[in-house]
């Protein structure tokens, strides 16, 4: 255990580091300015759990309408041999006749990360020099942060001609050509996840990682039906940024030596898992950590509640755009004092508080 | 009766806000706790107003009830002739024999066949078992045989599902096309067939039984061969590697299949 | 966002209240709307599990859709939302008024008033979007027949959210972005989305700040989300057992509970909404609403004429001529939209005088006779001097206008930087003072008069032309093939 | 020569598209090509996106070829420059009135209103800043068409921000180009490879960050170029000046801070750089001017993202040494300067947005150059593009368009570090 993890494992405390799956990981890219997010996702800290116990709980939730919906529509694409994919694959990518194979690299139960993942390299390396067309759930691995990491395959492999593509199904509906630019976006930077990773397993093999192609397959109910629609989505972009992101992460001690040693999120549970932590103990601790808060953290990050909280009094609270329009100032009270003149501006201070004298001003003499 | 129901509302009421308070604040025991006692109170108010309104229609279950779950499997198995998923075996058995089968009961099946088997071996003319895959001759995930096969059609190798998809739908066609004049149910499963084999248009009319046949016999033979060596391979291993109950059932080490974590992350969008 | 609107929510937030951001309402406010909130079912197609909908807070309708995944349910709701609907755009069918048009040489008629839509947030107006679209394109007859009405229903809220997309038009609200348009919270945007703690801002119960009703509004219990999406612990605890119970023993008591489950939900966003658009009415209406409600009742009188003769539905996507020619309206109407709110109201118009897109001050000197002779005639070209306090950005050259003196052309001569951060603006005058060289009283601003001048004005743009659909060039794919719509359309059944 | 290949397709094809980077030679290509086309006897239709570009054509094809004669279309009150003033031109607001000149030259808002005539062939010119909308107006006058523009430059955008159109092959918001090759994928690219203006010490920076896939080479060789700067130096600013002289680029970094977007310090360093050296003189030599031409005030600009930085910029520019370009990006398009003075479009910002990360915007700032280019920002726009939040959201069957300024950022800054004079 390097220094590094052993530093990373204090700081989680107790519990087991969270388990990777490509959304943590497409998470990273969301803030990648904020240390207090890059620090506790480097120790795999669960921040939903933490921002529960400081009393400010995530509010992300999914409707059970939701997930029967995603999952119904998962099986109905891959019932029967994957018979529907097969036919939108060979319909939309010229999928010849011969290519229908399908192997499901799925747990056998009791079977260890490690053996599963064999077996996935072993089926997709093999089918790169030979056969194979679709590979369900190959278990893929990354490093992260400097640690090996597994990914819960939430994936299809589909190889044609020579290059792997990954199928990414979602039952986020595709109308008229359209879909949620948003949920887009997500699926896209998820896929680019796997994308990567299975370029780093054939590289491992001594085999070309181009053989993984940056077209992802995006398959969706089209229109109001069930009926499955199949999109080419290219994710060099995404791609790009997650390597740049992943790198960054090797950065981490940078910002954990301006942290004091003994820096601790530990909840420390007693017996019956209890924590006995206090929420003040906990958050002081959070708050020795920065946080580059935005109200856009609100919808992807679990801890934005605490941040938020933290953050009451600034001008960032109120919305990036917010604090460049009030020339950078970063506090409220000091941005109104400036604007009041009840306040010396700094030297620094000049031109913003120009700004905001004159915006006063207006206010004033309009209003009146 | 009119006030227990009414203090019963109440109390749902309060209970359901106290379980949504308890899933916000993350604590997931009590929340357990308090959606009990909200089941509770629910069936309760629901016995206080039949009794009000004293009549309870149970829904229409279909006539196939009457018949044990695993003799309806095993005519829709038969019917269809290679292994399949409880899903398609529903669907055919409502097609072609009327009546839903249970889905809850299909679930627990594979299990009370192996146990009656475990017990005492061979006492019944034909169990209804799993499906090995032909690489490490674990049991493939949601799949249904019968005992009586040949063991080359319980093998499955990454073929497999296709060449047993044309197959059905092979069976499902020349069986429509016995019937005197064809059901909406047994059309439509028709219908999602040919949707999915190349060279039958996405007609809602239904393809005709004939052409689906063919063009299922067209890509059966790509196959064909190389799936019945794949499974051939496979059965010959099964055979010297594990004893009857294995090639039935598979092996206890290979057997549970953990459920995937990924959907109830709740972090995933409604997609 | 800008630096006053900024400004105000910083203010807002020190002092717990929300500010307002212009002195008059921008949006028409009809004084009979039809307010439509409505919910979906989570992971859906744009699938309605219930609407509340009405014309009047206390004259309320719930439409709910005990199993929303049942098809013709959800045809059913289609066509109970239809009947309330179209009975409510046939309402202003009755009078006709008569505008004057290319300089009062022709005239037009449309009709005098208009229907409008309001739904609580975006979300509501793209629920409004979709629904049109899964159903103006249904058939009456055959297989998949759906009630004569339903297919007209989808045409009118597809007119509605067409509408939506220009500039300036009030006859889709989304109430959210209505309010924020007038008001700054001392929260963000982001958060403003959220109508129950945007109306905690606005209009705090007594005894509360507006912060701290904005934050108790967060709480999805007390206050559910005002939709289409519904809280998921509201679908998991409550709404799907409901409906699986309701599925099992489908009977008025189950349908009962299931009914006053969804009105729960709903009936609290029925009342912001209600709330919030008293909190509109009450602001003076600017001066070029009117024109702009005009606008609307035009398009409004097209689609009632437009449906008469028989005209297909709206297509699903627009053609390249099609396209370019929406864009360049919604260009203009953007345009206009800007100009017309920064002419009504002074706290808008201090935004583009912050940005140096244009100045206020007090006239210091003035030659109203002055004449130009340099030109082949002598011409009536009157210089005035302004005093400003505000940072000049022009340079001599530019044309100006003023709000006061639309028809009048003001060219910068020069820019003088004054006493005490102010700045003398030199102006030559032309336009809007007759044609002799005697400038009639009051065509000139005369010194110590308070003026304002601009960078930009509301002068009439003409619109320009396109070639026809079926002249679309190759550069643009060609003539497109005339869309039919297909029974695939019909057919398309809901998952 | 390209020429002839790119008039030989377009002989067999309905359009042919000529990409060009910076001072790749685009307007040479259009004026011979119209020459040819002209001689050839085909009645040319020439459209080009403003007033300015319209009569540096007809002066540049005048001056090509004398013998033919040239209509220009304008719209009312338009004033005839100096350029114009040639025998062979006839000025009109009507085509009749042009009385059937062999080229037809107009801007494209003109063409848009001409609603007769037909012109066997077009050239279109700066065809990556025309809006496609524009184009289906103008598209009507042509059978054929010679489509001529830097891909690398700042997209046309839209006063209204709405995605109905996304994913449709001929949405409105694209490029002319980009409608056009998505409904003619098998339409001629052709490519300019060489800039005549970027020095060696530029075009390969250029080329990497923003034509990535193309790319193209310095026409000069790296002994064509020297600027030389008179007199003695003082301070800080003139090692910035003999930095840019020496290696073509120079990063003036101030020190890190939060500040308004016309960023007074960043503004006035700026004014102040050009001052210096307009005061001391400079001389350029370049396969142009063999034995050097002293650098005038019209051989230099000031870039700017925004107009009020440009505004800033200038006022503290001393009126003494003349009047000098400052300039947007937007305006700063297809010009060229001896040595360009930039402000670094993301100079104190805290947070980047698409606006500021747009990489025309930046390669237009980085590509007006023959000699050198001058950055001035303020420290930590590094810290700020990794900072900066990927939730870019993604339309359907929307090509990616590369290059993605986050990524041209790094690569420019990338290089800019080389060259850094920090500030004090």
């Amino acid at each position: 255990m390097s220094d590094l993890d052993a530093r990373l494992a204090r700081l989680r405390g107790s519990a087991q580091p969270k388990r990777h799956t490509a959304r943590t990981i497409a998470a990273m890219t969301a803030n990648p300015g904020c240390s207090r997010r890059a620090v506790l996702d480097a120790a795999g800290v669960d921040k939903g759990r933490l921002a529960t116990q400081v009393g400010f709980p995530a509010r992300f939730g999914q409707s059970r309408f939701a997930i029967t919906r995603g999952n119904a529509f998962e099986a109905q694409i891959k019932a029967d041999g994957c018979a529907e994919l097969l036919s939108l694959l060979r319909e939309k990518l010229d999928l010849p006749l011969s290519e229908v194979g399908y192997q499901d690299l799925e747990s056998l139960g009791n079977e260890s990360n490690a053996d599963r993942h064999a077996r996935a390299r072993e089926a997709i390396t093999n089918a790169a020099t030979e056969a194979g067309t679709l590979f369900d759930h190959p278990l893929l691995r990354m490093e992260v942060g400097g640690r090996a990491v597994y990914l819960e395959p939430d994936l299809i492999a589909f190889r044609l001609a020579g290059r792997f593509h990954v199928v990414e199904i979602k039952s986020f509906p595709v109308i008229d050509g359209q879909a949620d630019p948003a949920k887009v976006a997500a699926a896209a930077i998820q896929s680019a996840v796997y994308v990567l990773a299975m370029r780093t397993m054939l590289e491992e093999q001594g085999l070309d990682p181009a053989t993984v192609s940056h077209d992802i397959v995006l398959v969706c109910p089209k229109d109001f039906a069930n009926s499955p629609a199949v999109t080419l989505v290219d994710v060099r972009k995404q791609l790009t940024v997650l390597r740049r992101q992943l790198s960054r992460m090797a950065r981490i001690e940078e910002l954990l030596d301006l942290l004091p040693d003994d820096l601790t999120v530990d909840p420390r549970p007693d017996a019956d898992g209890v924590p006995t932590a206090t929420p003040e103990e906990l958050g002081a601790a959070l708050h020795r950590v920065d946080a580059r808060y935005a109200p856009e953290c609100l919808s992807h990050c679990e801890i934005a509640y605490f941040c938020r909280h933290e953050a009451r009094g600034e001008t960032s609270a109120l919305g990036r755009a917010v604090r460049e329009d009030l020339g950078g100032i970063e506090s409220i009270d000091t941005a109104l004092a400036l604007a009041r003149e009840t306040r010396r501006p700094t030297p620094e201070q000049e031109e913003s508080a120009a700004l905001l004298r004159a915006a006063a001003r207006l206010r004033a003499e309009v209003s009146a | 009766m009119e006030g227990v129901a009414e203090e019963l509302e109440r109390r749902i009421d309060k209970l359901r806000a106290a379980v949504r308070q308890a899933i916000m604040a993350g604590d997931r025991t009590a929340a357990a706790g308090l959606r009990r006692e909200l089941r509770e109170a629910e069936r309760a108010w629901d016995e206080a107003v039949a009794g009000l309104a004293q009549q309870v229609v149970p829904a229409p279950r279909g006539a196939g009830a009457l018949l044990p779950v695993r003799e309806q499997v095993h005519h829709a198995l038969t019917l269809l002739s290679v292994p399949a998923a409880p899903r398609l075996i529903g669907e055919v058995h409502r097609a072609f024999f009327a009546g839903d089968i249970v889905g809850a009961r299909l679930t627990s099946l594979r299990r009370d066949e192996e146990r009656s088997f475990r017990l005492a071996p061979y006492s019944r003319p034909y169990y209804l078992c799993a499906v090995l895959s032909a690489d490490v001759l674990a049991p493939a995930r949601g799949l249904l045989a019968v005992s009586t096969w040949p063991l080359e059609r319980r093998i499955v190798g990454p073929l497999s599902p296709r060449v047993d998809f044309l197959t059905c739908a092979i069976r499902v066609a020349e069986h429509v096309e016995r019937l005197p004049e064809a059901g909406t149910s047994a059309s439509r499963l028709l219908w999602r067939f040919a949707a999915n084999i190349p060279g039958l248009g996405m007609d809602p009319g239904g393809a005709a039984t004939a052409a689906a046949v063919a063009a299922a016999r067209a890509e059966l033979a790509i196959h064909a061969e190389a799936d019945r060596s794949h499974r051939a391979a496979g059965a010959a291993r099964a055979t010297e590697q594990l004893d009857d109950a294995g090639r039935f059932f598979g092996t206890p080490r290979q057997r549970a299949n953990l459920p995937r974590t990924a959907r109830s992350d709740p972090r995933e969008g409604a997609s | 966002m800008t630096t006053l609107t900024s400004l105000a929510r910083a203010i807002a937030a020190e002092r717990g209240t929300a500010q307002r951001i212009t002195t008059v309402r921008h949006v028409h406010i009809h004084e009979r709307p039809l307010v439509l909130v409505p919910l979906t079912l989570a992971g859906e197609a744009n699938a309605p599990l219930a609407a509340m909908v009405g014309t009047a807070r206390d004259d309320a309708r719930l439409l709910v859709v005990a199993q929303p995944r049942n098809r013709d349910q959800r045809f059913g709701f289609a066509a109970d939302l239809a009947e309330i609907v179209l009975d409510y755009v046939a309402l202003f069918t009755t009078q006709v008024e008569l505008v004057a048009t290319n300089r009062g040489r022709e005239s037009r008629a449309r009709y005098a008033d208009g229907p409008q839509l309001i739904v609580p947030n975006p979300a509501g107006a793209a629920f409004v979007r979709m629904f049109g679209r899964s159903t103006r394109f249904r058939k009456t007859d055959g297989q998949w027949a759906v009630p004569m009405t339903v297919p007209v229903l989808g045409r009118w809220l597809t007119h509605f959210a067409e509408r939506y997309d220009h500039p300036g038009s009030a006859a889709l609200v989304a109430l959210t972005s209505a309010l924020t348009a007038h008001w700054a919270t001392g929260q963000s945007a982001l958060e403003d989305a959220n109508l129950a703690a945007l109306m905690g801002w606005l209009d705090p119960p007594a005894g509360m700040t507006g912060a701290e009703a904005g934050e108790a509004a967060e709480d999805p219990l007390a206050f559910p989300p005002a939709g289409p999406v519904t809280d998921p612990t509201f679908d998991n605890e409550v709404l799907a057992p409901l409906i699986d119970a309701y599925t099992d023993n489908p009977g008025e008591p189950a349908l009962a509970r299931l009914v006053a489950a969804v009105r729960g939900q709903i009936e609290p966003t029925w009342d912001l909404v209600w709330r919030g658009v008293e909190l509109l009415r009450a602001l003076p209406p600017g001066e070029r609403v009117a024109v702009r409600w005009g606008a609307d009742r035009d398009a409004y009188s097209s689609m009632v004429l437009g449906l008469a003769d028989g005209r297909p539905p709206q297509p699903k996507r627009d053609g390249a001529v099609a396209a370019a020619g929406r864009l360049n309206r919604m260009e203009r109407d953007q345009a206009t939209y800007d100009v017309q709110r920064a002419f009504d109201d002074p706290l808008v118009l201090a935004e583009y005088r912050l940005s140096g897109e244009a100045f206020a001050g007090v006239v210091t000197a003035a030659q109203p006779d002055r004449v130009d002779t340099s030109g082949r005639r002598r011409v009536l070209r009157p210089h005035v001097t302004v005093l400003t306090q505000d940072p000049v950005r022009f340079t001599p050259g530019m044309e100006l206008t003023s709000p006061a003196r639309p028809s009048q052309k003001a060219t910068v001569v020069s820019v003088h930087a004054g006493a005490a951060d102010k700045a003398e603006v030199v102006l030559e005058l032309a336009g809007g003072m007759g044609s002799s060289l005697q400038a009639p009283p009051g065509s000139v601003p005369e010194v110590g008069e308070r003026v304002c001048y601009t960078a930009f004005g509301d002068a009439y743009q003409q619109t320009p032309d396109f070639p026809a659909r079926e002249d679309t060039p190759w550069t643009h794919g060609g003539p497109p093939r005339d869309y039919v719509p297909t029974d695939g359309d019909a057919a398309e059944d809901w998952s | 020569m390209i020429l002839d290949d790119v008039l030989d397709d377009l002989g067999s094809n309905r359009g042919v598209v000529v990409d060009s980077p910076p001072g790749a030679g685009k307007s040479t290509l259009v004026t011979a090509a119209a020459g040819r086309l002209a001689r050839a006897g085909e009645r040319v239709m020439i459209v080009a996106q403003t007033n300015e570009q319209v009569d540096d054509l007809i002066d540049r094809i005048a001056a090509h070829a004398p013998a033919v004669t040239i209509g220009r279309l304008s719209a009312a009150g338009y004033v005839p420059s100096a350029r114009v003033l040639h025998p062979t031109v006839t000025v009109g607001q009507k085509v009749a009135e042009l009385n059937g000149p062999v080229v037809t030259i107009a801007t494209a808002a003109k063409w848009a209103t001409i609603k007769e005539g037909s012109w066997p062939v077009a050239i279109v010119d700066e065809a990556y800043q025309m809006r496609s909308d524009m184009l289906l107006r103008v598209a009507p006058r042509f059978e054929r068409a010679l489509f001529v523009g830097d891909p690398g430059q700042l997209d046309p955008f839209s006063t209204v921000d709405i995605d109905r159109w996304t994913g449709l092959t001929w949405d409105p918001l694209q490029s002319a180009v980009a409608v056009l090759l998505r409904h003619n994928p098998d339409l001629p690219v052709h490519r300019l490879p060489v800039s005549w203006r970027l020095p060696t010490t530029a075009a390969p920076v250029v080329a990497e960050a923003f034509y990535p896939f193309t790319g193209f080479t310095a026409g000069s060789s790296p002994t064509d170029r020297t600027l030389a700067i008179n007199s003695a130096p003082i301070d800080q600013l003139d090692d910035v000046l003999a930095m840019a002289a020496s290696t073509g680029w120079a990063h003036y970094e101030l020190p890190s801070r939060h500040t308004l977007r016309t960023d007074a310090e960043a503004a006035a360093a700026c004014a102040a750089l050009a001052t210096r050296l307009l005061r001391r003189g400079a001389v350029a030599v370049s396969e142009r001017e063999r034995d050097g031409g002293p650098v005038t005030a019209a051989r230099t600009a000031r870039g700017t993202a925004h107009r009020d930085q440009a505004a800033a910029v200038r006022s503290f520019l001393d009126p003494a040494v003349g009047d000098v370009t400052v300039d947007t990006a937007n305006r700063l398009q297809g010009r060229e300067y001896d040595l360009t003075i930039v402000l670094h479009p993301l100079s104190g910002r805290r947070d980047a947005t698409a606006f500021h990360l747009e990489s025309g915007r930046l390669c237009v700032l980085a590509s007006r150059h023959r000699q050198a280019c001058v950055v001035v920002g303020r420290a930590g726009i590094a810290d700020l593009l990794d900072a900066h939040p990927s939730t870019e959201p993604v339309h359907l069957d929307v090509p990616v368009r590369f290059p993605d300024g986050w990524e041209a950022n790094q690569a420019i800054l990338a290089k800019l570090a080389e060259h850094r004079i920090v500030a004090g």
